[in-house]
C-alpha cells in the first residue's frame, strides 16, 4: 500500500528516502521547497487529513534541523511522517498554516524552542511557553540546561557526596598502587 | 477542507471606545482547567476575541529527557500529564520497546491495559466532577472525586502510589497484581456504576445543564480535521474514530467494545459520549479481570539499564487517552540517551486553537463550561 | 423542557440518608498500601556502598556519605543519604540495589518548617518507620540487572583430556560485550584486586569497543594481562557487587578478551612505552611474574634492568608450575616478550649464588629486587618418602613444562589439596593415569580454586578426603610404591578455628600406586644470601618482612612475590613487582 | 500605626507611565500583633481555624487538593476552605514546581493576599527543585522568592500528608510562630532582588497591593 503511494508521489515529487517502520507507520524525506505541495497532495488526494504534530529535532553534527510533519490517514489507519532537513543557520521554513488551522501553534512553538522562523505564520513571534526568554532557544542541542540552572537558580547548601573509589583507596590502600 | 484559523477579531476592537473590555481568565481562576489563561475581549458579556496563553507549567520535559538515560526517563514521563500519568508510561515504554526490539510478556499486556482503563475511568470521573462543577452542580463534584479516590486506592495497591504510579516500565510492568485485587476492583466497579446512574439522573437529565450545554461550543465537522480534533470531541461530531479500534494495541483486539459517537458535537453531546465511555470502561475492566491470565512473566529482562544503548531509529506510538490521540515520537541515535522525544497531547490543539475558535460569541459565564467540555490538561500542552 | 428534567436533580437529596464517604480520621486510619513507595529503609549491614542508587537516581537525590562503617574489601563504607527535597519516590534505587539492602516503608507524611531537615541517611539516622513491615520491596522477578553470566565456550572434558590444549576458549565479541554490559561500575573490585587494576575502566573500554584503550588501562597496573586473564585467582570476582544478587562478573575472562584480540606486534604501537635512559641500574633476581613486572615498570622509567634467572626461560612458576591447558606458553610469551622487548637484559641459566655471587650483583647495581619464589617442595614427613616413586608435584609440572614426560605410570596418587596438587593430578590424567587425590581435610577446606577442583572432578580425578598418609613402603614391583593411609575425623579445635583432622588408628587403608605425587606446599631457597644479609632481612615464617613498597631493612634490597606476601598468587607477585618499582624509583631518586 | 516615613516609596521603575498611576508605590507594612497578649492569642486561634486557601493550582500538587477538599477527606471540617480570590485568602499553597512564568503570578497573588498570610510549600520541587532540578524553566528554591512557613515533602504528597501539613500549620499559627508576613516585609529588598533576577520581563509594580 505504502509502496503504491510512493509510486504515485514519485511522479510529482523527489522523495529522497522512505523507511517503512511497520504496517501502520512510515517515514519519508522530501526537499524543503516541495513540502507544501506534497502535504497538500497527501491531504487532498491521499487521505492524510489529520496532522498529528509538527516537530523539529536538532542534528547539530550535520548543521541541520530535521522537521517532522506527522500525518494520519483515517481510512487506511496509516501514519506517515514527512521529514524535511533544513539548514541550522538562519533556519527558516514555509508556513503551512493555510493547510491546517492548528499548524500555526506548532510553528509558534518551533520558533520559540528552536529559533526556526516561519515568516508567514501568524503570531509566530509571540511568546508561547516561555516569557521574557533572552537566551538561546532552549531545545537546541547546544543549549546546556544544567549550566543555565546553575547560573540562574540557586541550590540549597548541605549536599556533598563521596566517590567510593577514592574513599576505598584512602582507607584501604593509601600507599599501594599508583 | 480549507478551513483556516481566524486571527483577527470579528469587529475591530477599539478598547478606548469603552465598548469593549479585556479580561484575563486565569491562570488563577477557579473556572479554568489547570494552570493556563485566556485573554478575553468582551463586548458586554459576549466574547469577541480570545487569545490563549499557555506555558505556566512548562518544565522542558523534552529537553530533560534528552539528558537522562532510558531508565531514568521512566519515572519522569508520568509527570507530563498529571491527572492521567499512565498513558505516558505506556507510550514511552512502548516506544522504547519498539526501538529496542523487546517483546512484552502476555500478562504484562493485560496488566498494562487494565492499568490504562482504570486510569481512563479515574480521569473521566475527575472530569465529570469538573464538568458538573462548572455548570453549577458541585455536589456531583464531591461524589465523583471521591469515587476517583476509590480508584486511586486500587492504584495504590497495584502500583505503590496514588498519582505517579511508575508501574509500566520498559519491558513490562513492575509487579504482578496483589492477592485479592480482582474482588476489590469489582467492588469499586459496582460503586462506580451505581454512581454513574445517579449522575445520569442528576446531571444529564438536569434542566439547567441541558439549557446551558446544548448548543454550546459546536465543533463543526469541517473543523475536526482542520484542527486535528481527536478523541471524544471528535466522536461527538459523528466520527467513529478510536485508536483502540483503528490500530489496536495491547489486548484491545481481544476485548468487546464499540466506538461511541454522537451527532450534536456540542458540550452536551461531548458529555454524553464521555458518560457512555465511562460505562464502556467499567465493562472493559470487568472483561479484563475475567479473562486475564493469573500468572506468568510480567517483565522481559532489559539489558543492564545503567548503560543501555538503543540502536538508532525513530518511531511514533500512540494510544487513545481520555482526551484523544496521545502519542510519543521517539528518535534514538545509538547512544545511551534518547535523541528526541516529542509528546503529542490532544490538549495541545483542543486548548489553544480550538478553544480560541469556539469561545468567540460565547457568554463569559460559559467559558468554564466550554473549556471543561473540551477536556484539556494544560501540563501536556506545554510539557 | 420536560418536567422530569426539573425534578430529577433533586435526586441528590437521597444522599442525605446514606452513609457519608468521609473518613473521620484520615491521618491515623490510612496507612500506605502493602507495596506503597514511602520513605526509605536501608539495612546498613547488608549495604556495600556500591553507589548504584546514586548512579541511577535521575534527580541527584542521593549522596554517598561516610558513616561509622569502615571501608573494607567488598564494602566501600559509604552509605546513601537521601535528599527529600529531590527524591521522587520512583524506587529505581530499590530496583537497582544489588545487595538488596534498600527498600521502602509505607510511611509518607513528613512536615517541617526547616527546609534543611529533609536529608537523612536511612539506617543511620533514627526514623520511626524502619520497623514497618509493609512498603515497597523489589519483586524477585523484576530485575534491572543481568544476573547470569554470558556463556563461555569450553572444550568438553573428553576433548580436554586428550591433549594439553587450552580448555577455556575465551569470549568471542558478542559474549564479551554481553558480559561487559553487566558491569555496574561500582568500583568496589578495585580495592580487592592486589594490583588494584582499574577494572571498571577496562570493562567500559570493552563495552565501548575501544580495546586499545583497554590495553593501555591494563598495562597501567599489570603487564601480565594475558596470563592473569587466564590463571588469576580473581579475588575481584569474589567481591563483585553483582554476586550478592547473581553470578559475579567474569572479570578475568574480560581481561583475557582484550589481550586475545590484540596481536602482540601491536603492543608497542598502542602502549607507546618510551624508555628514556636515566643511567641507573637495577638487578632483579628471578624472572617470575614479580620480577618481570618490576622489570617492566623500572624499564619504563629508564632504568637499565638485568634479570637473573636460573632456568632456561623466563616466567617462573607461570611457565614451570602452571600446565599449558590453563596457560599456553605462547600467551605467557606474549606478556614476557613485550617486557623484554623494551630492553631488559636477561641472564638465563644463571643461578645466583652459584653462577654469580649475590654480593657482586648488589655492588654493581643501584638497587636489587628479589623475587625468587617458592620452589622447594615441602616434605611429607613420613617414613619411606625417599622412595623413587614418590615425586613432588612441582617436579611433575616442571618436567611437563620442559617437554619431558614425567612417566607417572597408570595409577597415581596425589597428596595435597592445593592448586599444585590439582595441576599435578590433571596433568597425570592427561598422561593417561588413573588419579586419586588424597587430602587430609574435607573438600570444602581445600585451598585450591573451586573451579580447579570442579574441573579436576569432571576429568574423573578421584577425590579421597580426610585421608592422612602414614607411611610409604616399597612394593614388590620396584616401579611401584605402597602407601598406608588412615581415615581422619574432623575435630573442633575448641577455639572457633577450622577443625583439625585426627587420625583414626583403626581405619587404615593400603594401596599400591605407580607414582605418589606429593604436593603439600613449597618453601623458598635463600641459600644464595649470605648469613649476615639473611639476618638483616628478618625472616618470619619463611617469608621476608617488607613494607608496602617492598622495602626491607637493607635500603637497596627490595623483595616481593611469594617469598614476601602471604597470598602467594601470581597477581600479588605482579602487584609486588609494581610496588617495588615505585619503591626503588623513590629510593634511587632520594639517594641522588 | 507605624510612621509612614519608615517605609520609603517604591520606584515601580518597570511600569510604563500610563500604568504607574494604577498601582500604589507603598512598601509592604509588617503585621503588628495586638498589644494585649490575650487578644493576639485569641486572634491566632481564630486564624488557625479558618484557613482560607487561594484556589490557585500552581503545579501538579494541585491534583491532590481535589480529594482533600471533597467529601472523602473533607478538609472543610478543619476550617480549610478554597477561595477564588487572593483578597479573601490567607494561605497560598505552592503546589510543587513553579515555572518562572507561574512564579510571577504566585508573587502577584501572594502580595495581594491579606496579612498575616501563610505559605505552604508542597512537594519536593518547592524544597530543592525536585524532579526538575535541571530544568531551565523551573526555579529550585521557592523560599528565595516568597517566605515559606511549612514544607510537606512527597511527590505527590498524599492528601493525608497535606492534611498533616495543614494541621501542623494550624498549630504553628496558634503558637504564633508563623512570621512569614513579617519576614517578607523585613527582607523585602532581598526577595525583590531574587524575584527580579529570574523574572526577565518584570512589567508589574514592585509591590502589588
Amino acid at each position: 500500500m505504502i509502496e503504491a503511494l510512493k509510486q504515485r508521489l514519485s511522479e510529482h515529487f523527489q522523495l529522497t528516502n522512505l523507511t517503512i517502520k511497520n504496517a501502520g507507520l512510515a517515514f519519508l524525506w522530501v526537499e524543503k521547497h516541495e513540502l507544501e505541495m506534497l502535504l497538500r497532495q497527501l491531504r487532498d488526494f491521499e487521505g492524510y487529513t489529520h496532522l498529528s504534530f509538527i516537530i523539529a529535532s536538532d542534528h547539530i553534527e550535520k548543521n541541520q534541523f530535521k522537521l517532522t510533519y506527522m500525518l494520519h490517514n483515517y481510512d487506511t489507519k496509516h501514519d506517515l511522517g514527512v521529514h524535511v532537513d533544513i539548514s541550522r543557520v538562519n533556519a527558516s521554513m514555509h508556513s503551512i498554516h493555510p493547510l491546517w488551522a492548528q499548524a500555526w501553534t506548532y510553528q509558534r512553538e518551533l520558533k520559540e524552542m528552536y529559533g526556526i522562523d516561519f515568516p508567514e505564520s501568524p503570531r509566530v513571534d509571540e511568546d508561547f511557553c516561555l516569557e521574557g526568554w533572552d537566551d538561546m532557544p532552549p531545545m537546541r542541542r547546544d543549549f546546556d540546561t544544567v549550566k543555565y540552572c546553575e547560573e540562574h537558580f540557586d541550590d540549597r547548601d548541605g549536599r556533598a557526596t563521596e566517590e567510593n573509589r577514592q574513599t576505598m583507596k584512602v582507607n584501604i590502600y593509601p600507599e599501594r598502587g599508583e | 477542507m480549507n478551513l483556516t484559523h481566524d486571527f483577527s477579531p470579528t469587529p475591530e476592537v477599539d478598547l478606548a471606545s469603552g465598548k469593549y473590555v479585556k479580561i484575563w481568565h486565569g491562570p488563577q481562576h477557579p473556572g479554568i482547567t489547570g494552570n493556563m489563561s485566556l485573554e478575553l475581549t468582551l463586548c458586554g458579556d459576549e466574547i469577541v476575541n480570545c487569545k490563549t496563553h499557555v506555558g505556566y507549567l512548562h518544565r522542558g520535559f523534552e529537553k530533560l529527557m534528552e539528558r537522562r538515560t532510558y531508565i531514568q526517563n521512566f519515572p519522569l514521563v508520568c509527570r507530563i500529564a498529571v491527572p492521567e500519568p499512565t498513558f505516558n508510561e505506556y507510550l514511552y515504554s512502548a516506544g522504547i520497546e519498539d526501538l529496542a526490539g523487546i517483546e512484552v510478556p502476555e500478562l504484562a499486556k493485560w496488566l498494562r491495559c487494565l492499568n490504562l482503563e482504570l486510569m481512563r475511568l479515574g480521569s473521566f470521573l475527575m472530569w465529570l466532577g469538573g464538568a458538573s462543577g462548572a455548570f453549577g452542580m458541585s455536589t456531583v463534584y464531591q461524589w465523583t472525586v471521591t469515587h476517583r479516590d476509590y480508584i486511586l486506592d486500587l492504584f495504590e495497591e497495584m502500583t505503590g502510589a496514588r498519582i505517579y504510579h511508575m508501574y509500566i516500565s520498559p519491558g513490562g510492568v513492575r509487579a504482578p497484581l496483589p492477592d485479592g485485587f480482582k474482588d476489590r476492583c469489582l467492588m469499586v466497579m459496582k460503586k462506580v456504576e451505581k454512581l454513574l446512574y445517579e449522575v445520569e439522573t442528576t446531571v444529564l437529565n438536569n434542566a439547567v445543564f441541558k439549557k446551558r450545554a446544548i448548543g454550546l461550543g459546536v465543533i463543526s465537522s469541517d473543523m475536526v480535521d482542520a484542527y486535528g480534533v481527536t478523541g471524544p470531541n471528535q466522536r461527538a461530531a459523528g466520527y467513529a474514530r478510536d485508536t483502540r479500534k483503528d490500530s489496536p494495541y495491547l489486548v484491545y483486539e481481544q476485548l468487546d467494545f464499540d466506538v461511541i459517537t454522537a451527532t450534536g458535537s456540542d458540550a452536551f453531546d461531548r458529555t454524553i459520549v464521555r458518560y457512555q465511555e465511562m460505562h464502556q470502561c467499567v465493562s472493559l475492566i470487568r472483561q479484563m479481570l475475567d479473562r486475564m491470565p493469573t500468572d506468568g512473566a510480567f517483565h522481559t529482562p532489559t539489558p543492564n539499564v545503567l548503560h543501555w544503548k538503543i540502536p538508532a531509529g525513530e518511531t511514533y506510538v500512540k494510544a487513545e487517552c481520555t482526551r484523544g490521540e496521545y502519542g510519543y515520537y521517539i528518535e534514538t541515535d545509538g547512544s545511551e540517551y534518547v535523541r528526541r522525544v516529542h509528546i503529542r497531547g490532544p490538549s495541545y490543539t483542543h486548548a489553544i486553537a480550538v478553544m480560541e475558535k469556539l469561545v468567540i460569541g460565547a457568554n463569559i459565564a460559559d467559558v468554564a463550561g466550554l473549556m471543561v467540555s473540551l477536556h484539556t490538561y494544560p501540563p501536556e500542552i506545554e510539557r | 423542557m420536560k418536567l422530569k428534567d426539573v425534578i430529577s436533580p433533586f435526586y441528590v437529596w437521597q444522599r442525605a440518608f446514606e452513609k457519608p464517604y468521609t473518613n473521620t480520621k484520615p491521618i491515623d486510619t490510612r496507612p500506605g498500601a502493602d507495596a506503597y513507595r514511602g520513605f526509605h529503609v536501608n539495612d546498613i549491614d547488608k549495604c556495600v556502598g556500591c553507589s548504584s542508587c546514586q548512579t541511577i537516581c535521575q534527580n541527584h537525590a542521593i549522596d554517598m556519605v561516610t558513616t561509622d562503617k569502615n571501608s573494607m574489601p567488598g564494602d566501600s563504607g559509604l552509605r546513601p543519604r537521601f535528599d527529600y527535597g529531590r527524591c521522587c519516590w520512583c524506587a529505581l534505587c530499590v530496583d537497582i540495589c544489588p545487595s538488596g539492602s534498600l527498600h521502602m516503608s509505607n510511611e509518607y507524611a513528613w512536615v517541617s518548617d526547616d527546609p534543611d531537615s529533609f536529608r537523612f541517611t536511612p539506617g543511620v539516622d533514627e526514623k520511626p518507620w524502619y520497623q514497618h513491615e509493609q512498603g515497597y520491596h523489589r519483586d524477585p522477578n523484576y530485575n534491572l540487572l543481568k544476573l547470569e553470566r554470558a556463556e563461555m565456550d569450553m572444550l568438553s572434558t573428553e576433548e580436554g583430556l586428550k591433549s594439553f590444549d587450552e580448555v577455556v576458549s575465551g569470549y568471542n565479541h558478542e559474549q564479551a560485550i554481553a558480559e561487559a554490559d553487566r558491569c555496574i561500575e561500582c568500583n568496589i573490585c578495585i580495592a580487592t584486586c592486589p594490583a588494584h587494576m582499574d577494572i571498571p575502566d577496562y570493562i567500559k573500554a570493552i563495552r565501548e569497543q575501544d580495546l586499545e584503550e583497554g590495553l593501555r588501562i591494563l598495562y597501567k597496573t599489570n603487564p601480565f594481562s594475558a596470563t592473569c586473564g587466564r590463571i588469576c585467582t580473581h579475588r575481584c570476582e569474589d567481591d563483585c557487587t553483582i554476586s550478592h544478587l547473581g553470578k559475579p562478573l567474569a572479570i578475568r575472562w574480560l581481561k583475557r578478551y582484550i589481550i586475545d584480540q590484540i596481536p602482540a606486534e601491536n603492543f608497542a604501537r598502542i602502549l607507546q612505552d618510551s624508555c628514556e635512559e636515566n643511567g641507573k641500574k637495577v638487578a632483579i633476581v628471578g624472572a617470575g611474574p614479580g620480577g618481570m613486572s618490576a622489570a617492566y615498570y623500572l624499564r619504563k622509567q629508564g632504568y637499565r634492568v638485568s634479570v637473573y634467572e636460573a632456568n632456561k626461560r623466563a616466567g617462573g612458576m607461570l611457565r614451570y608450575g602452571v600446565p599449558t591447558y590453563r596457560l599456553p606458553d605462547d600467551q605467557l610469551d606474549k606478556d614476557i616478550d613485550y617486557i623484554i622487548s623494551l630492553g631488559v637484559t636477561m641472564h638465563y641459566e644463571t643461578k645466583v649464588g652459584i653462577d654469580i655471587e649475590f654480593n657482586t650483583i648488589l655492588d654493581n647495581n643501584d638497587a636489587v629486587f628479589l623475587s625468587t619464589g617458592l620452589n622447594v617442595p615441602s616434605n611429607l614427613r613420613i617414613t619411606g618418602e625417599e622412595h623413587p616413586r614418590v615425586v613432588s608435584g612441582l617436579q611433575v609440572l616442571f618436567d611437563t613444562a620442559s617437554g619431558n614426560n614425567p612417566n607417572v605410570g597408570q595409577k597415581v596418587a596425589v597428596i595435597g589439596g592445593g592448586n599444585v596438587a590439582m595441576d599435578a593430578a590433571r596433568v597425570s590424567r592427561r598422561f593417561g593415569a588413573d588419579v586419586t587425590v588424597l587430602y587430609r581435610r574435607r573438600l570444602e577446606d581445600m585451598p585450591a580454586d573451586p573451579e580447579e577442583i570442579k574441573e579436576a572432578t569432571e576429568e574423573h580425578c578421584h577425590f579421597v578426603t580426610q585421608a592422612i598418609p602414614v607411611k610409604i613402603v616399597p612394593a614388590d614391583n620396584p616401579n611401584q610404591a605402597i602407601i598406608h593411609w588412615g581415615e581422619a575425623e574432623m575435630v573442633d579445635d575448641g577455639k572457633g578455628g577450622r577443625p583439625r583432622p585426627i587420625l583414626q588408628d583403626d581405619k587404615m587403608h593400603t594401596e599400591t600406586y605407580d607414582t605418589i605425587i606429593s604436593a603439600i606446599g613449597q618453601s623458598g631457597d635463600y641459600s644464595f644470601l649470605s648469613e649476615s644479609i639473611r639476618n638483616d632481612l628478618s625472616l618470619k615464617w619463611h617469608k621476608f618482612e617488607v613494607d608496602d613498597r617492598q622495602r626491607t631493612r637493607i635500603g637497596n634490597i627490595f623483595i616481593g612475590g611469594d617469598v614476601a606476601n602471604e597470598v602467594a598468587d601470581a597477581v600479588s607477585a605482579i602487584a609486588d613487582g609494581h610496588n617495588a618499582a615505585i619503591g626503588i624509583h623513590q629510593y634511587i631518586s632520594e639517594k641522588v | 500605626m507605624t510612621d509612614k516615613n519608615d517605609y520609603p516609596t517604591l520606584a515601580n521603575a518597570d511600569l510604563i507611565d500610563a500604568e504607574r498611576s494604577l498601582f500604589c508605590d507603598a512598601r509592604p507594612v509588617p503585621y503588628e500583633p495586638y498589644p494585649v497578649d490575650f487578644v493576639e492569642k485569641f486572634a491566632n486561634w481564630v486564624r488557625a481555624n479558618s484557613l482560607w486557601v487561594l484556589a490557585f493550582g500552581t503545579g501538579c500538587g494541585a491534583i491532590e487538593l481535589n480529594p482533600l477538599m471533597t467529601s472523602r477527606f473533607d478538609a472543610n471540617r478543619y476550617g480549610i476552605q478554597m477561595r477564588p480570590t487572593p483578597r479573601q485568602s490567607c494561605v497560598i499553597v505552592v503546589a510543587g514546581y513553579s515555572s518562572v512564568k507561574t512564579l510571577k503570578r504566585i508573587i502577584r497573588s501572594y502580595e495581594q493576599m491579606q496579612g498575616p498570610k501563610f505559605v505552604l510549600g508542597l512537594g519536593i520541587c518547592s524544597l530543592n527543585g525536585g524532579m526538575y532540578w535541571d530544568s531551565y524553566n523551573t526555579i529550585k528554591r521557592i523560599d528565595q522568592y516568597i517566605p515559606i512557613d511549612l514544607y510537606v515533602t512527597g511527590c505527590m504528597p498524599r492528601p493525608e500528608a497535606l492534611l498533616a501539613g495543614f494541621i501542623e500549620l494550624k498549630d504553628k499559627i496558634k503558637a504564633g510562630q508563623c512570621d512569614g508576613t513579617n519576614r517578607y516585609v523585613k527582607d523585602f529588598d532581598w526577595y525583590k532582588a531574587n524575584q527580579k533576577k529570574v523574572i526577565k520581563n518584570w512589567d508589574m509594580p514592585d509591590y502589588n497591593w
